[in-house]
């Protein structure tokens, strides 16, 4: 009785946390959009706008001491691990201050410490590296578990394939979490495979598959859950597919002729924050005054981060020189 | 008439698939314009089946192509950015540019790879190579590029129609450059450079991205009075020996300026070769002007401390005089 | 009634003709084995004996214009296709009269001329590229099919899902066969992939997926004429494994620490000519004198084949700088 | 001890894998010993957890020894034959080779690829390539190579204790040569070259397969009174600039020879780099005898003509004295 009274304590407070942490993204991520048409930041940006309930229900059932690699769209899962907000920003300002020293930018925002093995800009990169550290954990016998977040798209890739083998048969604690978000650039996920579910695929290595609503994240926490438990226990990989739309297009600037309006409108019914919003108000667990405070603190903490990124120091160009080898010196101009 | 880069690529695969039906575009995107718009309108105009936008799978692009290309297609396919050609290696070069040899010449393999660029773009590592020197090294590929909207056109249908692989690189960050092209292009084989500038006193050779910071490094060496002849290789298998020695014996002095980092380029290869053809007539040993020997960083200041601009091609140039 | 006896007696032609190629198969590498340990062949040797009821049923179910792309254990599709023996043992043997001047080998005899796109030294390489003939046949109109060999070991590696996901999606004219021999170099097909069918990964790609009797050469030609119409017709590929054994080590001198003589010893029971030999007396199609006078033909004609390429010439030296390009001259030594 | 070239790797490996935990090694075939035997009898010693067969997946190979190496193992790699790293392309240059940089420093890749290297056994094209100049080109990786059993064991040893991904090259063709190994290795920082001659004429650079030819030339060549010094780099990248610069400062005149192709392969780096920094001391142009243009054919009488060999370094080295 007890405990299933602290169970659904501990969901509710889950549920609270979580939302929190979807908000977080979706201010950062809205705050860098304008940041980005003004020109503030250089380079490419593919927005997470609408799949944060994936990264935060995903990352919700990991430990502090697990894996995640993330992809080019990997915002949302640098902070949906704990990623700090104020080094992420100045990353991607390119800064001496960023998580890494400005050479990476949006696109490989990583901090290993706690466990982000870094956004990667090749579709499917991550894949066989976040089974390498699992591999790492089942060779060490620690129980870290790893999860690789990918693409619909990048399931089409070869080195998906190898290492989802791969993996099946060594029986790795990896968790494969594919963010079905209706699209790869600018074609759908109908014209580069012709199947119903992603999750199918698990099929053709053994593996367990399941496929979610990627805007429900208490689906996406417990089908997550379930994936790392069987991870922990030595039960191996599973494939979890999340459903998703995403609402920006494929990258800031994208002209997007390839869909309607009304087709991201009918999405934007269905925003993973709306939900959650709604669900905790219903359960009696959130009102105004909470909700107000969440949005508070977030934008407290973005803008916070926004401020510390702009006014961090630019590199030193000859820093350009350092962080190719752990030894060897690169010569520098002559 | 005026196009910018990319409507000129744009121009040459109309007229190449006016030209020949067994011209296919295929390529991620590429159905709907191309990530960066060079295919625009060709869908419109040719049909789905012979503009074909693909998955995430760069072996797939490539491999299809090889196949299509042995049984008398002429395919075009379009890499995003030449990074991701590491996916489908193996079929570019154990597949695509050993076929004709491995089975004794009764093959034929014409197929043409565009491949996007990055660099000068904040792109970072894995978006912003110039990958030409693993394909120079690769003996049954043929490698080209260009700077120009004039060039691409003349590169990109002399590649569509050459029997054997081609590789072209285009500079994306050269993209919106517009320029006058002739209204016909008259096909011929890959391999003649094109001396962008005449000069007596330095011989500047390079390709691709850097052809505009070498002319701007040549516009202020003028001020200073040397005098810099300015050789767009255009090519790089083959690439126009005899052209570059020419220049050579007349300035005895060679710059070789690329984008890619300097260990192990193709510049080396150039600066090997011109000092085995014409090693008493340089007065200096062949300078290298490069991207440093790091990956490409994002931040706008370390990228443009590592990729080779202008200022430091001039430098160079002003050691030799 | 007469239309099914004409079949029948088409049937009976088929079997009569495919054991006789299975035969040459067989008689070619058992002689080319001999040869080799003789030392008179460079190079490696993969054999394909045990395996030829594949080869020899699959392209009984093409015409001449289809197209075949092989492996590094190639012989056997070059013969069933239909390559001419002479060149073939003379390719071995790197004459100049070879089908591919000398410059291929064992791991690459090719005659394009008959549809053959090559033997392949990678694992996986032809399947893209038949793939590839089969889209150049799609966009011409052409009725040709388009046949990828491969081995079970083939089915792990990245350009085999890539290209299968894309032949489904764009409905291709090929067939993808899997020859299951049980082994991808020295490890079991369960130590490389965890499910109990090749033919289950088709469902990966809402393809068509069917296991056969590999060893039984009327199983494997049915399948194959399935899959082949239903190419031919413009429904697209099919995902064909037929399941069979590997009598030979890998490669000609493999120690085969991996397996058991009993094991192989067992599967030679189910040697496909010999199954095929009884079926054909079964049926009343074949007796001693028939069956010898196969096998005097088939022995002559690999003698005859032999013959001519020990005693044609060597390839001049400097043609290894022709057939680079077809245009471009290699500079030669200086 | 007498060991083969294949003992030496064995018991190189053993050597690190016995010296720590994290040291662990999979490929094709790897568990049974290897498909040219380098493996045999580790899985006995280490177990199947530490000594990994894999299926055919070269992405994965690599890959997953990315991931590992990024936690803090030192994953053993072998690729069976380098041609097939091309599968696993993407994750040796993009990822190993950049993961440092692009995450500002904090990342550790202590990873070893050892490569089959064919060539001189008449495989054909796609299983004879020395593709050690696509490595050089690619900054964040260092790339090794060794021609005999004693100096395969350190360059091995040195390999897996660098804390960076490395590719080391072991030519197939040389596996069964025999030679005494030292007891012990004290490992060291990979970069230093072994000057296997000692000579006054005529400097010879090289590296893998080409180590014994060069010797054998160098023999036939001191019965012609023209002594030549033989250089081993062992290490290209990085690649021991003193001691080349130091024998060509003496014999003022310097062959490079390799296996690969000519046409951008690392010869053309070291000729272009030596030629700058000693460009008044050379008395010729630095000649360069490597694999001819071509992809190597099967026969052996087209392979022995295509690679280098004894004879035509010979004849290289007699045309500069
Ligand atoms: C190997 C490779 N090929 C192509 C690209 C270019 N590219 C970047 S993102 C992308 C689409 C990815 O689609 P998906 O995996 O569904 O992820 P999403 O963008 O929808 O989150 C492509 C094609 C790349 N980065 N890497
Ligand atoms: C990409 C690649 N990796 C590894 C090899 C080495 N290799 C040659 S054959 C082979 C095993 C192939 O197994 P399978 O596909 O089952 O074919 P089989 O030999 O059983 O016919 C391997 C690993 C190769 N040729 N290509
Ligand atoms: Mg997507
Ligand atoms: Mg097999």
């Amino acid at each position: 009785m007890s405990g299933s009274h602290d169970a659904e304590g501990d969901n509710a407070g889950q549920l609270i946390a979580m939302y929190e942490r979807m908000a977080l993204i979706r201010d950062a991520e809205t705050t860098l959009l304008r940041l980005f048409e003004q020109a503030e930041m250089p380079g490419f940006i593919h927005s997470y706008i609408g799949e944060e309930a994936i990264a935060v229900g995903v990352c919700q059932a990991l430990r502090g001491s697990d894996i995640v690699t993330s992809t080019h769209r990997g915002h949302g899962h640098i902070i949906a691990k704990g990623g700090d907000l104020r080094h992420f920003f100045a990353e991607l300002y390119g800064k001496a201050e960023g998580t890494c020293k400005g050479k990476g930018g949006s696109m490989h925002v990583a901090d290993l410490a706690i466990g982000i093995y870094g956004a990667n800009g090749i579709v499917g990169g991550g894949v066989p590296i976040a089974a390498g550290a699992a591999l790492a954990a089942q060779l060490r016998g620690s129980d870290q578990v790893a999860v690789a977040f990918m693409g619909d798209g990048a399931t089409d890739i070869g080195p998906f394939h190898e290492t989802l083998n791969l993996a099946a048969v060594w029986g790795l604690p990896v968790v494969f979490v594919v963010e079905n978000n209706g699209f790869a650039d600018f074609i759908r996920v109908s014209e580069h495979q012709k199947i119903a579910h992603i999750a199918e695929r698990a099929g053709a290595y053994g593996m367990p598959g399941e496929t979610v609503d990627g805007n429900d994240v208490e689906q996406v926490r417990e089908a997550a859950a379930r994936a790392v438990a069987r991870a922990r226990q030595g039960e191996g990989p599973t494939l979890l597919e999340c459903v998703t739309y995403r609402w920006r297009g494929h990258y800031e600037g994208d002209p997007q002729p390839y869909r309607t309006q009304a087709e991201v409108d009918a999405w934007k019914q269905r925003d993973p924050l709306l939900l959650t919003e709604r669900r905790l108000r219903e359960r009696g667990l959130a009102d105004d005054g909470s909700l107000g405070a969440i949005w508070e603190r977030v934008r407290l903490e973005v803008a916070e981060a926004v401020e510390f990124a702009r006014t961090t120091p630019e590199p030193d160009p000859v820093s350009a020189l350092t962080d190719v080898y752990t030894d060897l010196a690169v010569e520098d101009w002559p | 008439m005026r196009l910018s880069y990319s409507k000129a690529i744009t121009r040459a695969l109309e007229e190449a698939m006016a030209a020949d039906a067994a011209v296919f575009c295929l390529g991620e995107d590429v159905g709907y314009g191309g990530a960066y718009g060079a295919t625009q309108s060709l869908r419109d105009r040719f049909g789905a089946a012979r503009v074909r936008d693909t998955p995430i799978s760069e072996s797939a692009i490539v491999g299809f192509s090889v196949g299509a290309a042995m049984s008398g297609m002429r395919p075009v396919a379009e890499i995003m950015h030449m990074d991701f050609i590491a996916i489908g290696m193996d079929q570019v070069v154990n597949q695509a540019a050993k076929m004709r040899y491995m089975f004794g010449g009764k093959a034929r393999v014409p197929l043409t790879i565009r491949c996007g660029v990055g660099g000068y773009l904040n792109a970072a590592a894995q978006h912003s190579q110039s990958l030409e020197a693993w394909f120079t090294h690769v003996p049954g590929l043929k490698v080209a590029t260009a700077a120009t909207p004039r060039d691409i056109r003349a590169v990109l249908r002399d590649a569509i129609a050459d029997d054997n692989p081609v590789i072209v690189l285009e500079p994306l960050s050269l993209y919106e450059v517009a320029d006058d092209v002739p209204e016909t292009h008259e096909v011929r084989a890959l391999g003649a450079a094109d001396i962008k500038r005449r000069g007596e006193d330095v011989t500047i050779v390079t390709w691709g991205r850097t052809v505009p910071e070498c002319l701007a490094a040549a516009e202020r060496l003028a001020d200073e009075r040397i005098d810099c002849e300015v050789i767009d290789l255009l090519s790089l298998v083959p690439w126009d020996e005899p052209a570059v020695l020419g220049s050579v014996w007349r300035t005895n002095n060679l710059v070789v300026v690329h984008q890619a980092p300097r260990r192990g380029g193709f510049g080396a290869e150039i600066a090997a070769r011109v000092t085995e053809r014409a090693f008493r007539e340089l007065d200096n040993p062949v300078a290298r002007v490069c991207g440093l020997d790091t990956p490409v960083p994002f931040a706008p200041k370390l990228e443009s401390y590592v990729l080779p601009g202008a200022d430091r091609i001039a430098q160079a140039v002003r050691r030799l005089s």
